[in-house]
């Protein structure tokens, strides 16, 4: 029954003026052929399975691009042996890691050792519920949606202290003790910089944030928030947090390999390693979404005459333009040291960070004045403000002429 | 409603009990992470959204952290080895508590509260940040400068001793 | 529907919970554990009053539970530093052993 | 600028990214088992037996000394010499074993072998699935033709052979000069061959 009537709406579906409508009509179709109490529980089902479907594809598929990206950086070809051109590698990864012994040590906290992949996948994969993916595509749309955000991607670092509390290892701790200093400090400098987009917008809302990103300057130039000073300022500082935030390189410190073995990760194998490599993908994909949402303008076209493309192809576009940035990232920059993360998020993301919410005040309030000059004004303040960083960080890496005690 | 509240009241009770008298600090912490994210998740069922999302964000990301971090500072062998947790006056703590939760159960049962459930009151965030900056702005800045003293005093007081002068 | 009765009497059992813990537990950190889930306590008993009665103030008992969960986060950053130098000079967290006035 | 060393860095990954796409040239990645390179004359690996002629058996040039088992340092090498009926020693090896598990490559034993019976090969894709069986070399093993030498090591091949000609002929003049005597070995054993490099 169910079949037959999307096979005759299947038509109708697609002489739809928007195509964004699609995905909504069809699940409509879907959940109007149901009894009236399953309605929400099965509508519910659908978002889940569809958004772990997706995202579950999109992790096999970011990890194959990184391995070649990252090999094609280095000259080399990356995996090409299963599969044509290599494309069934993931699935070659994910038998190898579901069929590897899974060990737990004898003295480990066995609970606590298996609770902590869950802890970190369940929050971030909650996470994934508020943001718009297009038009009318949002699984929930809250009122305080950045807040959800935030305080679910909170679990995440009671996750790492699980996990590498619980292995009973000096090097899982010292790495948790770092991934969880290194995410408390990256944590404000990121909600600093979101929270200028959340002022100027006036809402917590992400669906509500990205329909004040509708619309075209001159019909050219979309409204997004990156276009303004404070959101490209507001960007970059958001983007060197998630980075940060997500424990990419170069800021990978919490499982720097060279160091200390694999950080939190060293006592686990087999799946529940598979799990923590989700998950730190998945938030990599939330994150990503939400700096889109955020300062891109989520699912909007960029040039006003390409709405006719389903919007939520605009969204995963930008989050595959990300992932390449992460990867591109990776590629190149070296890991930091543990000093220099710190010092990097405390003085120069933060005052950055509060400068740049200044300049968004003084955006609000010079909303008569002629565009070119407002933008000009607000852009030399934060220039300013970087200028002045630049110059006390440079100060205080002056390098002197090395003296040797024993060579003469 | 009548399930969830029931699952989620379980819990907060379980969460505490367990997070009171396990032996473990680290598993106590947890414990106590269980009761408040479940206290968060009965926030959700009255309706308060914002409290909710603040709750888990407060406490799971910030308080739980530092509880962590003071433990694994303060770490010592006395706790783990066998020892007895409670103070030797354990049992007047536990009377004057169970004394008090029953003189407070006893007067809310004995209560003439009307048993109605009224419409919901609506808490949007706009209104919440509208009232923050009208009407509670000046707690809200005694909240801002009582939490900056807070964090200046918790570096001071926990800065080495020889470092501070 | 659940009544208002309910939620208070959860909230006394996790107030006595609480206060049991922070009066019987010999470990400074567990004593603060007690006092948070006793925060936290009041923050249910305020919470279900705003749902209930929302009186002439709608939203009174929110901002009420805002402000006492930035200040319970205060207050466990304060305390947290106090056991930290405490554990410092005495090398214990075991209240029992903070018995010394002359520091 | 601060930032400048950065974006130096991403351009530099980008050329390299987008290069390696048009750019065979700067692939340094050899698709092993399809593609190989080529090794070089001097590449060595594990011992293999010269035997001159059609019959591995008959042809084997090692005599059975034994030096070679002395001199081995990890001591993979295990020789039974042959017996005739009434128990005298032949100068043919009956057992000729070589542990490749345990060898090290040395190369020493080329070098104390007065005959230029053993030398080394250049085969290298020795993995199997029983280290036990599969990697104790036996005589048929290792016999290999003077031709499979020649073409591995060329140049040393070519000398070996001129040496060994030269012994040949020695050795015959010897024989006709001393009429019925017994033919008795070289005073001091020829020249060994160095390889270069």
């Amino acid at each position: 029954m169910t079949f037959m009537a999307m096979i005759t709406c299947l038509p109708h579906m697609l002489l739809l003026a928007n195509p964004d409508e699609w995905l909504v009509r069809l699940k409509q179709t879907i959940v109007h052929w149901l009894p009236g109490p399953w309605q929400f529980v099965i509508s519910s089902l659908i978002t889940i399975a569809v958004l772990i479907a997706v995202f579950g594809a999109l992790f096999a598929v970011a990890t194959l691009i990184e391995r070649k990206g990252l090999g094609r950086i280095q000259n080399r070809p990356g995996p090409n042996r299963v599969g044509p051109y290599g494309v069934l590698q993931p699935m070659a990864d994910a038998v190898k890691m579901l069929i590897k012994e899974d060990v737990v040590p004898r003295a480990a906290d066995r609970v606590v050792h298996f609770l902590a992949p869950l802890v970190l996948v369940a929050p971030v994969m909650l996470a994934f519920s508020v943001i718009p993916y297009g038009q009318g595509l949002v699984p929930i749309n809250l009122d305080a949606g950045v807040l959800f955000f935030f305080a679910v991607g909170a679990a995440s670092e009671l996750a790492v202290f699980m996990a590498g509390w619980s292995g009973h290892n000096k090097y899982s701790l010292l790495g948790a003790m770092r991934a969880i200093a290194q995410m408390i400090s990256y944590e404000i400098p990121l909600v600093l910089s979101t929270v200028t987009v959340v002022m100027m917008v006036g809402s917590l809302s992400l669906v509500q944030i990205v329909a004040a990103q509708g619309g075209y300057w001159w019909g050219v130039i979309p409204r997004w928030n990156i276009f303004a000073p404070w959101g490209l300022a507001g960007f970059v500082v958001f983007m060197i947090a998630a980075i940060a935030e997500s424990n990419r390189s170069p800021f990978d410190l919490p499982e720097g390999e060279s160091e200390i073995i694999a950080g939190f990760l060293t006592e686990y194998s087999g799946f529940k390693y598979a799990v923590f490599f989700m998950g730190e993908y998945f938030g990599m994909f939330a994150i990503s979404g939400l700096a889109i949402t955020l300062f891109l303008g989520g699912w909007h076209a960029p040039l006003p005459y390409l709405g006719w493309v389903p919007s939520f192809l605009w969204f995963f576009g930008k989050l595959f333009i990300f992932l390449f940035v992460f990867i591109w990232l990776r590629g190149t920059l070296p890991r930091l040291r543990m000093d220099q993360l710190m010092n990097y998020a405390w003085k120069c993301l933060l005052p950055l960070a509060l400068i740049n919410i200044g300049v968004a005040v003084i955006w609000r309030f010079t909303a008569g004045w002629p565009g070119p000059l407002r933008w000009l004004v607000c852009a030399l303040l934060i220039v300013l403000a970087f200028v002045w960083l630049e110059k006390t960080w440079m100060k205080s890496r002056e390098l002197k002429p090395r003296t040797y005690h024993y060579a003469s | 409603m009548q399930a969830a509240f029931f699952i989620i009241a379980a819990l907060i009770v379980i969460g505490g009990l367990a997070a009171m008298l396990v032996r473990k600090l680290v598993h106590a912490v947890l414990w106590l992470m269980v009761t408040l994210a479940s206290l968060a998740a009965l926030f959700l069922l009255l309706g308060a959204q914002f409290v909710g999302f603040a709750q888990i964000l407060v406490y799971v990301g910030a308080v739980a952290i530092l509880i962590v971090f003071a433990i694994l500072l303060t770490r010592n062998s006395e706790w783990a080895k066998a020892g007895r947790l409670a103070s030797p006056s354990w049992l007047v703590g536990v009377g004057i508590a169970g004394l008090a939760t029953g003189c407070l159960i006893a007067s809310i049962l004995a209560s003439s509260i009307p048993p109605g459930v009224p419409v919901p009151p609506a808490a949007s965030v706009a209104d919440i940040g509208q009232k923050l900056m009208t009407e509670y702005v000046l707690p809200l800045e005694a909240v801002g400068l009582l939490l900056t003293a807070a964090m200046i005093g918790a570096v001071i007081i926990a800065m080495p001793e020889d470092k501070r002068g | 529907m659940i009544p208002l009765k309910a939620y208070l009497v959860l909230s006394a059992l996790l107030f006595g919970i609480g206060l049991a813990g922070a009066l019987s537990r010999r470990n400074a950190i567990m004593v603060l554990i007690g006092i948070e889930l006793m925060l936290n306590a009041a923050n249910l008993n305020f919470i279900a009053f705003w749902r209930f009665h929302p009186g002439t103030e709608p939203l009174a008992g929110v901002m009420f539970v805002l402000f006492s969960i930035a200040i319970a986060a205060g207050e466990a950053a304060v305390g947290l530093a106090l056991i930290i130098a405490i554990y410092r000079h005495y090398k214990t967290t075991n209240l029992d052993r903070m018995d010394s006035l002359k520091g | 600028m601060l930032g400048e060393g950065i974006i130096k860095g991403m351009v530099e990954t980008a050329r390299n990214f987008f290069g390696s796409y048009h750019d065979p040239a700067r692939f340094v990645t050899i698709q092993y088992p399809e593609q190989r390179v080529p090794l070089k004359e001097n590449n060595r690996n594990f011992p293999f037996l010269v035997f001159d002629g059609a019959d591995t058996e008959k042809g084997l040039r090692c005599v059975a000394c034994k030096i070679c088992e002395k001199e081995c340092p990890p001591q993979c090498i295990y020789i039974v010499p042959e017996r005739d009926a009434h128990g005298k020693l032949q100068k043919h090896p009956k057992i000729f074993d070589i542990d490749i598990s345990t060898c090290m490559s040395c190369q020493i034993c080329v070098e104390v072998c007065p005959f230029d019976a053993i030398k080394m090969d250049q085969e290298f894709e020795l993995s199997t699935g029983d280290r036990f069986s599969n990697l104790l070399l036996h005589k048929q093993d290792l016999a290999k033709p003077n031709d499979y030498y020649h073409k591995i090591h060329p140049t040393e091949a070519t000398l070996v052979d001129a040496q060994l000609a030269k012994e040949r002929q020695l050795a015959a003049q010897r024989k006709a000069g001393a009429g019925a005597a017994p033919a008795s070995p070289p005073k001091h054993a020829p020249e060994k061959l160095v390889p270069v490099g």
